[in-house]
């Protein structure tokens, strides 16, 4: 896939879709008209805008913050999560301990977050890189709101860029949990609501599920022209396979354009190689 | 309904994470004999503000965010006035923990989320500042507990993660359920800084829009410092109740504060100023972040003087020309 | 900061009064089963909305008071429609609960404040009505427990009392400051009531002035019924969020009822009928509690009845007049 | 004093006053300005109103609701503590968690309350009168939100007809909390919050503190006209005597004239025989 800027190419020929545009149209594609969604900051706001353009209008989207179903006005303004432009037109706003109480009581289907590395049972580090906590070889920002959108959301879908080093065995660090060590039941024995947890991750050349028994991350989907081999070669971990792994369609000429043309003209989010 | 066999709460887990234990009866006793009941004028400017409520080893709460509605007036002249060994509570903020860490005022983080870059990476790889691991959610509901006099508040976040194990949170067999429950410590910050939309003179304050933690975050600090794009009447906040977020007696200072928020925004009034966040990133990332206090801080006097020497007039006047979303900002 | 000897928080004391018991992923089931994500007209009449989501047997929480913004609308629907064994919740409440006993509806409260005069004051000494003692602050935090989620929340009230003796709660050495604590066990009530000003077709609702706990109340309850003196437009709501206080996916029904709150006041649009309320009393004193029944429920069919037929067009526009004072109330 | 229905008379010369304006006049004198005050259903409202017309114009009211400050509307609406005349002009409006949550905090100075019966410590009876809680022989509407404020706030003022049988030496059920046993440090020892507690009882008579040590109910004040012995006759409870016992002036034609001209014109509160 090219990494180039992208730009309205003439009718029916965009140009190839970005890393970016790819985790954003599979993530968007997942997100279910008339439920609700935390979205994480970045990637997954643009997708959840790019869902409600095109099949899920009634997405409602809350954010930590304590929006509540706002219907974001495009151009998306990167950065912006808790101004006018992505609060527009909310049913309601909220505060921050409202909302996750909400999150906390059950109300909220989806958590959509973006991630920095992931282990094989869907643990998410966004902590730090070592052996050591207190010496840490490399430190990263910190487990932000995704704990609580991790712990507490129905399904969660994690958006990652797909390189090796963000897909390992096993985490230095757990910020916001998966299933933990896999053991059936974990997440309940640690006192996580129960029937949580990691549903999809959605990276910029496949898509993963969970296997129902060992918790493993499951490839089940590869997009179109890619193998799977090729895409189990860019992790560290070993993921499991499904019987049968999907052909994911590449970002649609629809898609693209409502991305380039609506939302990201000025390709803030979509024009750069993602960082999650 | 009871199980008299369960006569205790049993612990389960224990974070390793410092916090500053509040006992609440110490906290009411503060409660009552500072803040004032009395209607005084307690505006004041930002210089007056933090020299009289801002102390070296203070722990600081910032509401809402480094890009919407934050008090970057007081975080600005906080660093200005060099203080030191501040413990910083970064429980949705960016920007502020990058520039108090660069300018040597600040040696401890609650995290939250840090910030972005290297300068914050490296002060923590080299162990020049302590950061204790919590959690957006963790952190605003250690405020909320601390708003409400208790020592502590139930969540079942931080439970499963390595962040409890270096949280101050502890796990305990919940007494009704059986289930594991994490239980926070409240904090109650030194001083909060809070920005808002509008206050009167004394110090009843309103926000629109989405927040963090505006209230809980006034009600759990010991001092609290507001600063206002606008100063009202205040008949005004009398004549429409239902729209005041902090009332007065919660506010130690009242601080006039147009653009207080810049290069954030207000929404409503102003955008936020991407170009400066792009300025400041680039600083940030090439090493720079020295010269971009100094320009913005250190070699302007003041709020006023830095929104006029280096922003201008005319880019000031394009954010209020660009906050064209109005609808609910009143 | 931590104390390695104390290893468990202790149970120190412990109410003998009764509660249901809610496991927090019990609750949660039901939030992702039953309440909807669907935007769909949920108006309903108060027949239809009782017949439909109020059963014999449930807990009914009810706000925000008699004589103010109370679901008055709902609580005849429900005595109309005979339901039995309700365990009411009386968080704020006055005039509801002697009905509700003296048509026979209720066989449990929960106290708050029992309500005034013989009526109840026989059914308990009799034991025909069994109360579990609480306080209006202890049962208003149960439902911001409920609101989150979680089983307990902490509280320094109910400690010295006996009313913690014939509570629920739960006193414990707090494992932060190791002093007594109480814990109250959430309520998650079977229907919450909530009379507003305002509601859209989908269930978002406000309500302006001061109150009990309408948002906390919508949440803690598995099910929902808005009573709206005005129905707005969607847009409307989406206009203004800042003023919305429940959101639509809490609501189950909504039922259009203008002069819902009669006998009581709905802020800014009619005053209360004292006239009623002592007219009220006054059956209530001297045993002729079923007669008011009687003439203000069972005799008529429908709410809209009840006001043409028993007080009349006259009175009601007397007492919308009498709203003057409208500040705050929009 | 005369329990007549009051009715403005000459100027100067107003009719006795009723036991519920005594009661009225003497607890308003104790509010000071620039503070605030939980104030209870009832005669608690009409005397933070009073104190509000004289010498406390900016006593800050709460009341369990939520309503911070108003300044109500005359004439007094009885039984609309929540409604637009009683919470006019109020600083903020909010909910009950939000203002026991302040008072738990520590910012509400006084606390006002209407009781039906009284001990030796302070305890308050709202709940039931006899042997056995299971078969009360009278039954009362229980504690309402005065366990908070009497827990809570740091001085708690008592509003009481002086009658015999609502002075006892034990209440019978302690619904909201007074100095408890009455030996050094109960309160604190139950978990209250620290140096909280009953302060004064304000009476149809007389008013009263608690001892420093003892924390017994303490007559510090009689109405003019009485002496303490006759105050003391009508109360179960024997009360210690300050040393020196003020002498309380009855309402004065100020207060009357205002309690009777602006606050109640109809005379709704304060032309019945008080009743807390």
């Amino acid at each position: 896939m090219s990494q180039a800027s992208p730009g309205p190419g003439p009718r029916g020929s965009a140009p190839d879709p970005t890393e970016t545009e790819v985790m954003i149209a599979l993530c968007a594609r997942l997100l279910e008209d008339q439920r609700t969604a935390f979205i994480g900051f970045g990637m997954p706001q643009v997708a959840a805008i790019l869902a409600q353009r095109l099949h899920a209008p009634h997405l409602v989207q809350v954010f930590e913050f304590g929006a509540i179903g706002p219907i974001p006005l495009t151009p998306f303004v990167r950065n912006t999560m808790g101004g006018p432009a992505n609060c527009y037109r909310s049913l309601a706003w909220t505060n921050m301990n409202t909302i996750f109480a909400q999150a906390q009581l059950g109300l909220i289907d989806y958590g959509v977050l973006g991630a920095t590395q992931i282990d094989l049972y869907g643990n998410i580090n966004s902590t730090m890189l070592g052996e050591d906590y207190r010496r840490p070889a490399k430190r990263f920002p910190g487990a932000g709101g995704a704990t609580e959108v991790a712990s507490y959301c129905w399904r969660t879908i994690v958006i990652m860029l797909h390189e090796r080093r963000r897909f390992v065995p096993r985490v230095d660090f757990v910020s916001s949990p998966g299933y933990l060590d896999g053991t059936p039941g974990a997440r309940e024995r640690a006192g996580l609501p129960a029937g949580t947890g990691p549903w999809r991750i959605v990276t910029s050349k496949a898509l993963f599920g969970f296997d129902e028994e060992s918790k493993k991350i499951t490839l089940l989907g590869v997009l179109r022209g890619l193998s799977p081999e090729q895409v189990l070669a860019e992790m560290e971990c070993k993921p499991l396979v499904a019987e049968r792994v999907e052909e994911l369609e590449p970002p649609t000429a629809r898609e693209l354009a409502i991305l380039r043309e609506e939302i990201d003209p000025a390709g803030t989010i979509i024009g750069r190689r993602g960082k999650a | 309904m009871t199980n008299p066999e369960q006569s205790v709460l049993r612990l389960l887990a224990e974070g390793e994470g410092e916090f500053r234990l509040t006992d609440p009866d110490d906290l009411r006793a503060w409660m009552r004999d500072r803040k004032r009941r009395e209607f005084v004028d307690k505006t004041a400017t930002a210089r007056e503000a933090v020299a009289r409520l801002v102390a070296d080893g203070d722990y600081i709460s910032f509401d809402f965010s480094s890009y919407t509605r934050g008090p970057q007036i007081l975080i600005r002249e906080i660093i200005r006035q060099r203080r030191k060994d501040l413990w910083y509570c970064a429980k949705f903020t960016l920007m502020e923990s990058t520039l108090l860490v660069a300018a040597g005022c600040c040696s401890r983080i609650d995290v939250g989320f840090l910030g972005l870059g290297d300068t914050l990476n490296r002060a923590v790889e080299e162990g020049r500042v302590q950061v204790t691991e919590w959690t957006n959610g963790t952190l605003t509901l250690r405020h909320l507990a601390g708003a409400m006099g208790l020592p502590f508040l139930p969540t079942r976040a931080l439970l499963g993660t390595d962040t409890l194990r270096y949280s101050g949170a502890r796990v305990v067999e919940d007494l009704f359920t059986g289930k594991p429950i994490a239980l926070v410590p409240a904090v109650n910050p030194d001083v909060g800084l809070i920005h808002v939309h509008q206050a009167d003179i004394y110090g009843n304050a309103r926000c629109f829009g989405p927040g963090v933690s505006p209230l809980e975050t006034a009600m759990a600090s010991r001092k609290v410092i507001i600063s206002a794009d606008e100063i009202i009447d205040p008949e005004d906040i009398r004549k429409d109740p239902g729209r005041t977020t902090i009332p007065y007696y919660l506010v130690d200072a009242v601080v006039y504060a147009p653009f207080g928020a810049y290069p954030g925004g207000l929404p409503g009034a102003y955008e936020m100023d991407h170009e400066h966040f792009a300025e400041f990133f680039a600083s940030e990332r090439r090493g720079g972040i020295q010269e971009y206090l100094e320009r913005y801080i250190f070699s302007v006097e003041f709020h006023e003087e830095m929104l006029e020497r280096r922003v201008g007039l005319a880019r000031l006047a394009e954010l209020r020309r660009r906050a064209v979303i109005k609808e609910g900002y009143r």
